[in-house]
């Protein structure tokens, strides 16, 4: 088994545990955290792609090594939003959960801002 | 088996292991610090994947500047983990999910070992192109000429990372600085260490930065070192954060993706197409563009991590 | 003469690995946090020390060779604030859970 | 397929393309940089040339009767970025065209900055929203399928935002909801594009369609990539973000979140299934689809009925009306394609229009009122006639009732599936406007009976036209020419052909 194979079958594995982890945790900061996990398996999967794809003298193919450097951004973006609306819930009701009871209370209106 | 493949099969156990830590684990701290060490074993992968690239990629933001702002964030949460019962999953719906996410997994491990040990690559059409972009790292080719479109546009994304942290500021603050104010007397150790190593990583962002058009590094990986060297000043709290309403920060702020855009309409006029460069310009064009996304990269990762405005605005 | 360098090496290497080991059985048993951390910086210093001298002669050129003793003066910056900061914190809450 | 050289090659007026996703990105820029009273003022300025543009490629796509395409940098695909518009881009961007604007007029009055200042909802909800205009075009015009990715994360970092506008908790944990769900959405698309990348080195839509096979690792991808879509979509069981996060939104932000942003998603699932995995045989994965948009369209309506507050009702809806898109993926195959194809692209537009009207009214209401709970609505209608002329003609466009878009989509989607042989879904498309006139009626009933309440203030004028005007576009989609059901196959010779 090649090293790029085994790092392919440590993304799909990755993927299962964040995925896991995104779905049966409760708590919005441990879905991020599993959010993130799952990305990293998702570019690990781009990481053997561009392993395979070694060719002209290339040990990889630099198209999906773009992409991966492209998402990991990205991510990062979306967690920095996640964790500001986790922190702004948690400031507001001393609680950061998802618990649907949080916002179907009786109405106010909703008669858009100002 | 060979010495390297045995290490491979450590590194992928231990990958695994780090990665069931961060989610099983009972506190969300102790799962947070899991996953920083994640961060940098992964890198590891990323190296024996021959993509030093992304290596420095993963371990700068991947790692690093994600690290700290997942840290800060489960520090602030403690009191939660406490305070709030969470409703957790039923027994049975737990063990749906658990089989569902294996199944995933198992279809995706089958489908990554039947893809063909040389699969169809881009690489060559990369190379036979290089010379026209006058780079010799094609990884940073790809991101700043082949698809100089998804850069700029991802740069545009962060933009609208930052403006969506900062909406969630009260009324009263909107202008104002985030984070924390600078103190009178910094905490000593950090401060020692925020004054020795700020200098040092600046000049080692800028040289990421500067050989990554030859060799792995670039603007990303650059920007994000510098980044962190404004983050730790600002954790030593030798500095605070800036005022959000400041026009040099906002202009930072957009100063990358504005220039990125400016150039490829400049291309549209001179060089045939959005996003062309005009042939023998190419090298001296792509610098001058990745100067200001460094700049960009390096304010907007630092006001990503400090979050909304705290404090009212100064007049 | 590479024999030697070899030899050295291979030595140099060896005893890192034993410090780092022997930090991280240290992190794993002893009882308390600041006895934790007092491991833990053996494996930093002696540890990461001896393997980058054991580096040191097999590096390709003068500025491969600064920049591995450029790491481990690095580690040692950032090793040396972290403890000082777990051990403030440590100190301040009172337990040395 | 006329792929190959034909399909990546730039063609003549293609430089429209870009500066359509361009120019709303630099408003984006512009408006942080600048701040201020002046974010609204570059929003205002550039949407009637971003029209313009859309307009002027609908124009050269419609004379030359084929997709019109570009290439970035000067770097053909596979290595380069292709942008395209065929006829169904072409359509939905003039709908982006129409609707943006037609928000943004309608919340001047809700965004607007004091002079010599800087408020904080004014300037993210002006920037948010060219953020999503640029978004959307980068989704209808996107040629490459990582591009298109790139695309979907500008369309969630600045739709989630605008959910949160007002501060309140509620409205905060239903924008985190919502990213949490969208980002489980981007990480399964991309997914689905590495491995797509792995079997074929390419994400050009045009180049790889010829190529792809039914293989393992297309399946999958195709399995990953649809499940993401759907949930950025809120396809029923992945809906429970949107009613909370529609109906939380300031009115002006729900009408483009409901009307287009969604849209956005469900375009890329067309293309997915409609071009890049023509080839593939598809009457198994559409009747999934199809039976997914049945239980959406029969449980939307339901849960609708039984809502006590106007915007969640409406919110409800919009998960029942996206049902009703996905009833033409088992219809792809076979002499009632066209017929199918056309229903389902009529569906999406005149639910955008309609739905925005809707929400438009329901925000005129809820600020006349000071409420929008649905038992304090008696004789409203009386007081705000308008208003709720606005938002009877958009539900009539939802129950599918003649003249009007929602009647022409229904109508086809129906013939289409009765010509098929499906009947199932013909049941259900009825049983879904019975639902639909049901929880409408609620409303309008004790809305047009009554004492007339009194108002906390009257609604301008110009707001009740902008949503009475929507209103009325999701009307005279009914009198779409046949013309324009031939505009819409533009691009699409493959359809219907290839899927034998």
């Amino acid at each position: 088994m090649t090293s790029a194979t085994l790092a392919g079958l440590v993304g799909a594995a990755l993927v299962g545990l964040g995925l896991y982890g995104l779905i049966a945790n409760p708590q919005p900061l441990r879905k991020i955290l599993a959010f993130n996990l799952m990305g990293s398996g998702i570019f690990l999967v781009f990481g053997i792609v561009a392993r395979k794809g070694a060719a002209a003298g290339l040990q990889a193919d630099p198209v999906p090594q773009a992409m991966v450097i492209t998402g990991i951004v990205v991510a990062f973006a979306a967690s920095a939003l996640a964790v500001a609306l986790v922190l702004r819930l948690f400031e507001d009701t001393g609680q950061a959960t998802l618990n649907p009871d949080a916002w179907t209370k009786p109405p106010d209106g909703g008669a858009g801002a100002e | 088996m060979s010495v390297l493949q045995a290490l491979d099969i450590g590194l992928a156990f231990l990958v695994f292991a780090v990665a069931a830590w961060t989610i099983f684990a009972p506190g969300a701290f102790a799962a947070t610090v899991g996953y920083v060490v994640y961060g940098l074993l992964l890198s590891l992968v990323w190296i024996r994947l021959f993509a030093v690239d992304v290596a420095l990629t993963e371990a700068a933001i991947g790692s690093g500047v994600t690290g700290v702002l997942l840290i800060g964030a489960a520090a602030r949460l403690r009191a939660a983990e406490t305070a709030g019962r969470e409703k957790s999953l039923s027994g049975l719906s737990r063990l749906l999910v658990a089989v569902l996410c294996v199944l995933v997994a198992l279809a995706l491990a089958g489908v990554v070992l039947l893809l063909p040990d040389q699969g169809p690559s881009l690489a060559p059409q990369s190379m036979q192109h290089l010379p026209e972009t006058g780079l010799g790292n094609p990884v940073t080719a790809v991101l700043i000429a082949y698809r100089a479109f998804d850069t700029m546009l991802e740069k545009v994304v962060l933009v609208l990372a930052v403006v969506g942290v900062w909406s969630l500021a009260a009324d009263r603050y909107w202008g104002g600085a985030p984070g924390e104010a600078r103190a009178q007397r910094p905490e000593p150790t950090l401060a020692f260490l925020a004054q020795i190593l700020a200098p040092l990583g600046i000049l080692v962002g800028i040289h990421v930065f500067w050989v990554g058009a030859d060799a792995p590094g670039g603007a990303f990986q650059g920007g994000a070192i510098l980044a962190a060297m404004w983050i730790i000043v600002m954790m030593a709290r030798l500095t605070e954060a800036p005022q959000t309403k400041a026009f040099w920060l906002r202009l930072a702020l957009v100063a990358g993706p504005v220039v990125f855009l400016a150039a490829g309409v400049a291309g549209a006029i001179f060089a045939g197409g959005f996003f062309a460069y005009p042939p023998g310009f190419a090298k001296p064009a792509i610098l001058f563009i990745e100067a200001f996304m460094v700049l960009s990269i390096a304010v907007t990762l630092p006001m990503l991590v400090a979050g909304p405005p705290r404090r009212e605005p100064r007049r | 003469m590479s024999l030697v360098v070899d030899l050295f090496s291979i030595v140099a290497i060896g005893a890192g690995v034993f410090f780092f080991v022997a930090g991280t059985v240290g992190l794993l048993r002893f009882p308390d946090a600041l006895s934790r951390l007092h491991a833990l910086t053996k494996a930093d210093n002696l540890g990461l020390g001896l393997v980058v001298l054991g580096l040191l002669p097999r590096s390709e050129s003068l500025l491969a060779a600064l920049k591995l003793v450029a790491i481990w003066a690095l580690v040692q910056l950032a090793g040396a604030t972290a403890a000082q900061l777990v051990g403030r914190a440590v100190r301040r809450k009172g337990t040395a859970a | 397929m006329t792929a190959g050289a034909s399909a990546i090659a730039a063609t003549a007026g293609g430089s429209l393309l870009p500066l359509a996703i361009l120019l709303p990105a630099l408003g984006v820029l512009m408006s942080l940089l600048l701040g201020g009273r002046r974010a609204e003022w570059i929003a205002l300025g550039l949407m009637p040339v971003e029209f313009a543009v859309a307009v002027a490629i609908a124009c050269l796509v419609w004379r030359s009767g084929q997709p019109l395409v570009y290439t970035l940098a000067g770097y053909t695909p596979p290595l380069g970025i292709a942008l395209r518009a065929d006829g169904f881009s072409a359509v939905m961007l003039i709908t982006a065209g129409l609707i943006a604007p037609a928000a943004a007029l309608y919340a001047r009055a809700n965004f607007a900055t004091p002079p010599e200042t800087e408020k904080r909802a004014p300037l993210v909800f002006w920037t948010l929203l060219q953020g999503i205009q640029a978004a959307l075009s980068l989704v209808f015009l996107g040629g490459d399928l990582f591009n298109l990715y790139v695309g979907l994360e500008l369309l969630t970092f600045a739709a989630v935002p605008l959910v949160s506008l007002d501060g309140r908790p509620e409205t905060v944990a239903a924008a985190l909801r919502y990213l949490l769900f969208a980002l489980f959405g981007s990480v399964f698309y991309l997914l689905g594009v590495a491995l797509l990348y792995g079997a074929y080195g390419t994400l050009d839509i045009a180049l790889l369609a010829p190529l792809v096979r039914p293989e393992p690792a297309v399946w999958l991808a195709a399995g990953l990539m649809t499940a993401g879509l759907l949930a950025k979509t809120a396809l029923f069981p992945l809906h429970l973000w949107l009613p909370p996060a529609h109906a939380n939104a300031p009115a002006a932000a729900s009408a483009v979140l409901s009307g287009l942003v969604v849209k956005g998603s469900f375009f890329l699932v067309v293309r997915l299934w409609f071009d890049v995995l023509a080839t593939l045989p598809g009457v198994i994965p559409g009747t999934i689809l199809a039976a997914l948009g049945s239980a959406a369209i029969l449980s939307g309506s339901v849960l609708a009925l039984r809502q006590a507050r106007l915007k969640l009702l409406i919110a409800y809806s919009t998960v029942a009306q996206i049902g009703y898109l996905f009833l033409m993926f088992p219809l792809a195959t076979g002499p009632w394609a066209a017929d199918a194809f056309s229903g389902g692209i009529m569906q999406a537009l005149s639910h955008a229009f309609a739905k925005a009207a809707m929400f438009l009214s329901a925000g005129l209401i809820a600020e006349s009122l000071g409420h929008d709970r649905i038992a304090g609505l008696s004789g409203a209608a009386r007081a705000l006639p308008v208003t709720f002329l606005a938002l009877g003609l958009g539900g009539l466009s939802l129950m599918g009732l003649p003249p009007s878009g929602g009647f022409a989509a229904k109508w086809l989607l129906m013939k289409a599936s009765i010509e098929a042989g499906q009947w199932v879904w013909a049941v259900v498309m009825a049983a879904g406007g019975l639902l639909a006139g049901g929880y409408l009626y609620r409303v309008l009933a004790p809305a047009l009976s009554g004492e007339s309440p009194q108002l906390k203030k009257a609604p301008a004028r110009s707001r009740e036209s902008v949503a009475l005007a929507l209103a009325l576009v999701a009307l005279l989609l009914a009198f779409a020419p046949p013309s324009f059901f031939t505009f819409l196959q533009i691009g699409r010779p493959a359809a219907g052909v290839a899927l034998q």
